[in-house]
């Protein structure tokens, strides 16, 4: 089995929920995986916060659309997590508890308009960036989870660019607003492809499996020389006094980051992780009557089967 | 000076817009994923109702005024949308009871509206009827789910369509805008989309094992623009922005 | 541009303007109608202290701004209160744990303020001082009252004084105006008032059967107008009017 | 006893708690004043609408004070109605389930800024009106709350009409929106003073025990007579076709009130009736952990007495 396994890894083949897998390798998935969908879940709430003040229909339109693209996401990242054997329930009360993680630049709030854009722009590239290769992860499921994300995240994406392209090109308050937003959401970003190399953790191994393909500073360095040229296009500028394209390296060089702040925030202490943890679960105990109501209809109405078309329904 | 067919399309227009502004406060806070998709699901078809609605109105009015100069500058006293859709979310149960009986009485609006002499109204609601479809049928299970599942859901689905049940008369109310347009054919007078409407709401609440409601209050005032207090708050938030910053373009 | 006095008096009256808006929060809402008096009447103070600060920074920024201009026209950004004040009310246990710990700081800070060598600021600090002494009593009898009490009181209590405890540690952050000018002897080092702060505010604690609150998160950026996503809210609600009509005068 | 209360009465002199009363004079108070009492706590609730949003300082503070003002007379009127034997809790209770009334004036919204004004303006307008007589009411703590309540309703009648004045005479909007208040508020506080002479059913006997001293019509014109000239100072117009001036009966005529409007929001069915009383609910029983604390807490200091300074503050 070990052998069949490592064939297929070494293959470039998808491993299936069928197919047998290493114990690491399972638990290595559901990790990133429920991390994957905590984080789209959790990154409707910075969000959420601008839909009801979007300041045009159309934005808000935009935006409503997005956030639904998101609970989306969750739904579809759960299901391929459930494929290794573990349940929704089950992992969002990791996340309610703190066992399990998010992503940490949804710990940063959402203080003018301007940062749903830079959000779009930003975080969504990023994100793009570390997804594309998922793509192509040896997990089947997750792979394809990710083909459907990435596409909608492109667009997402395109759409926080834009966003941010007219206020930089609209009045000098909104210009203002918007490279305040870029100031504001430009380190977090660098930081969400994860710590330097050298200290990462989890990457050696999940490089040999084929569930990551770049090392954290390659895809970082990705993200820097798309993000240049983009926000020349914005007509706005990227904090970081340091920056400047490198000849000889074909890259541009960017200055050093903070990873004091890195490790605060990924400790609990960023600006907005009780709030967005809280916020959760709250919305979970609220709801709890609701889903028990649910669960009860669906067991009187399958129970008794005189009625099969409310049983559908509440399937 | 406006229309009638320009006011009947922003009193649409508004009913659609206010509600979709409502049920986007449950974005992140819904009972559950499926929910959070679906609740956002019809906030965005209200919205996109409410967009071409209100463009229309604009269009007709010819003032100039955009969807957004419709939206975000008017007053409290200038929305001409029915209290209910206007009423806090409540809980979950609150809310499904304001979308069980606003989405079967869109349905049945858009539906004779499909008929309208107006051309522009008569292809919104073509479109529009089919969404609200699914709106209807999402609040018919709810209902069903939240009146027949457990004790506590159904105390809070009784208190739901209790509470909200006054409100509903105005739904059906005639006034001089719909009745001069339902003579030319452009409009549906509101008072023959009761039968079908209270037919319709009655067996839905029936099958979920609650009890109809009654009693004779029957508050008023939206389509004149006399509007509940947490209306003004409503706006206010929803305007904040865009008032922010005066002439802006976004 | 701006003078460090200016901007000093903006901080200190954006504290007292933010803080009243939310202690207006409880109108008509308050546990007893006694308390309904009590907190309006806190609101009031600070509203008066927020008035003649805001009105001092506009006239030494030489900009021709209001207390309204600067009330009304700023956006979330240019704001520079604390994040202590923004908080939401929640119950009324973590109401009173803001105001002790507000409270206690306003009160060592005023009295130290009677000596500026900025005639405005010691004159405002002596008014203050006094009703600033009340405000400080309120929160301490009902800290007491509230741990001391019940055993849900002394649950909602503590949960209080820990929420918002990690949001003190701003209250004693030397920015570089305090510093600039507290070394001309105008303005406060706020470090300085920690140690009274803390004394007083770990007696209250103590006497009320409380546990004091530790950790190290230490959340921080109010003064540099970076805010909590609540108080964007808060400001859309407290603008919303005097935006609604631009340039009216009330 | 009786004798001696008629004597009192009759020679225009107070009843004190202390004296005896006959029962019916005791309920009639008693209902009297805790119908006033809650129509103050009530009345904040419209009002405390817009404090949030007043759109100056100034105007926020002159608000708060009013507003905090009125606690303060539901306080004393509490206390006036407590020297009857009754107490706050047993009065709150009526007022929570619907046996005791309070001005049928609350029920309806504020909808706007200017109602603010029209509120201070003819609501207060109208109090006085009712409650200048009061002042002298044969019961003496009643009648000395009525003193100090009627300085400071003065006081905010005056800067009711001050706040309308403003909007009246600034931009076109805002005039409007005055114009608009005094539309919806004019019917309504000429209601206020009760039905028409021929149908109030406890005017008599509240007459000859000196509890009141004019008729619901006598007042209503008052009102009527002293509002005509304020409006036009005010540039607005009475919503009232057949006002006019009758110089044969030194008055102003007026048009015809409908009663069954009246009639509709005294029996519940007004625009706020509902939420007036839920909101005053949710607020009680929201607060009583907080009053169950402070009891708890007075009763452990004061039994073992050994902290007197904290007994003190919890009285």
């Amino acid at each position: 089995m070990q052998a069949r396994f490592e064939e297929l890894i070494a293959a470039d083949e998808r491993i299936e929920p069928r197919d047998w897998m290493p114990e690491a390798y399972r638990k290595t998935l559901v990790r990133q995986i429920a991390q994957h969908a905590h984080s789209e879940i959790i990154g409707m709430q910075p969000e959420g916060n601008w839909i009801t003040r979007a300041p045009s229909l159309r934005r808000k339109a935009i935006l409503l659309a997005k956030v639904q693209d998101e609970a989306g996401h969750g739904l579809y990242l759960y299901a391929a997590a459930e494929t290794l054997g573990v349940d929704r329930a089950d992992l969002l009360d990791a996340l309610h508890s703190g066992r399990q993680k998010y992503s940490s630049i949804f710990n940063y709030p959402t203080l003018t308009w301007a940062d749903i854009g830079a959000i779009g722009w930003l975080v969504d590239g990023a994100a793009i960036i570390n997804q594309i290769p998922l793509q192509r992860c040896s997990y089947g499921p997750y792979a394809r989870a990710m083909v459907r994300i990435c596409k909608e995240e492109s667009f997402h994406q395109r759409q926080g660019f834009e966003l941010l392209y007219d206020l930089a090109h609209g009045t000098a308050e909104q210009h203002a607003m918007a490279q305040d937003a870029l100031n504001r959401w430009w380190w977090p970003s660098l930081m969400m492809f994860g710590p330097p190399d050298a200290e990462s953790a989890h990457s050696a191994q999940s490089m040999a499996w084929r569930i990551k393909r770049h090392s954290n500073d390659e895809l970082r360095q990705r993200f820097v020389d798309i993000s240049v040229p983009q926000a020349e296009a914005l007509g706005l500028t990227i904090p970081d006094p340091d920056l400047r394209w490198n000849e000889e390296r074909g890259h541009h060089d960017f200055g050093v980051i903070d990873w004091t702040e890195f490790q605060e925030v990924l400790a609990g202490n960023g600006p907005c992780n009780r709030q967005r943890v809280a916020a959760r679960v709250r919305a979970h105990e609220d709801g709890e009557w609701v889903r028990q109501a649910a669960l009860a209809y669906a067991a009187k109405h399958s129970a008794d089967g005189r009625d099969g078309e409310r049983n559908v329904a509440a399937a | 000076m406006t229309t009638p067919v320009a006011q009947y399309a922003l009193q649409l227009g508004d009913d659609a817009l206010i509600l979709s502004q409502r049920l986007s406060e449950w974005c992140a806070h819904a009972p559950e994923l499926e929910e959070d998709v679906a609740l956002a699901n019809l906030a965005l078809d209200l919205l996109g109702q409410a967009r071409t609605l209100l463009t229309y109105a604009g269009s007709l009015e010819g003032r100039g005024r955009s969807e957004d100069d419709l939206a975000f500058l008017r007053t409290e006293r200038e929305f001409r949308n029915v209290l209910l859709v206007e009423q806090p979310n409540g809980d979950f149960a609150m809310t499904i009871a304001r979308q069980l009986y606003f989405a079967t009485y869109q349905y049945e609006l858009y539906a004779a509206l499909c008929e309208s002499t107006d051309a522009e109204l008569a292809g919104l609601a073509a479109k529009a009827v089919k969404e609200v479809a699914y709106h209807r049928d999402h609040a018919v299970q709810w209902t069903l789910r939240l009146g027949d599942g457990t004790e506590e859901s159904r105390r809070r689905m009784q208190e739901g369509v209790d509470q909200l049940w006054p409100y509903t008369a105005e739904l059906f109310e005639a006034d001089a805008v719909a009745l001069e347009l339902a003579g030319s054919g452009a409009a549906v007078d509101p008072r023959t989309l009761r039968p079908a409407w209270e037919a319709s709401v009655a067996e839905v609440i029936e099958a979920a094992t609650l009890t109809m409601p009654s009693g004779d209050w029957q508050p008023r005032g939206g389509r004149a623009g006399k509007h509940t207090e947490a209306f003004g708050l409503l706006l206010g938030e929803m305007q904040a922005l865009h008032r922010q910053f005066p002439g802006a373009a976004w």
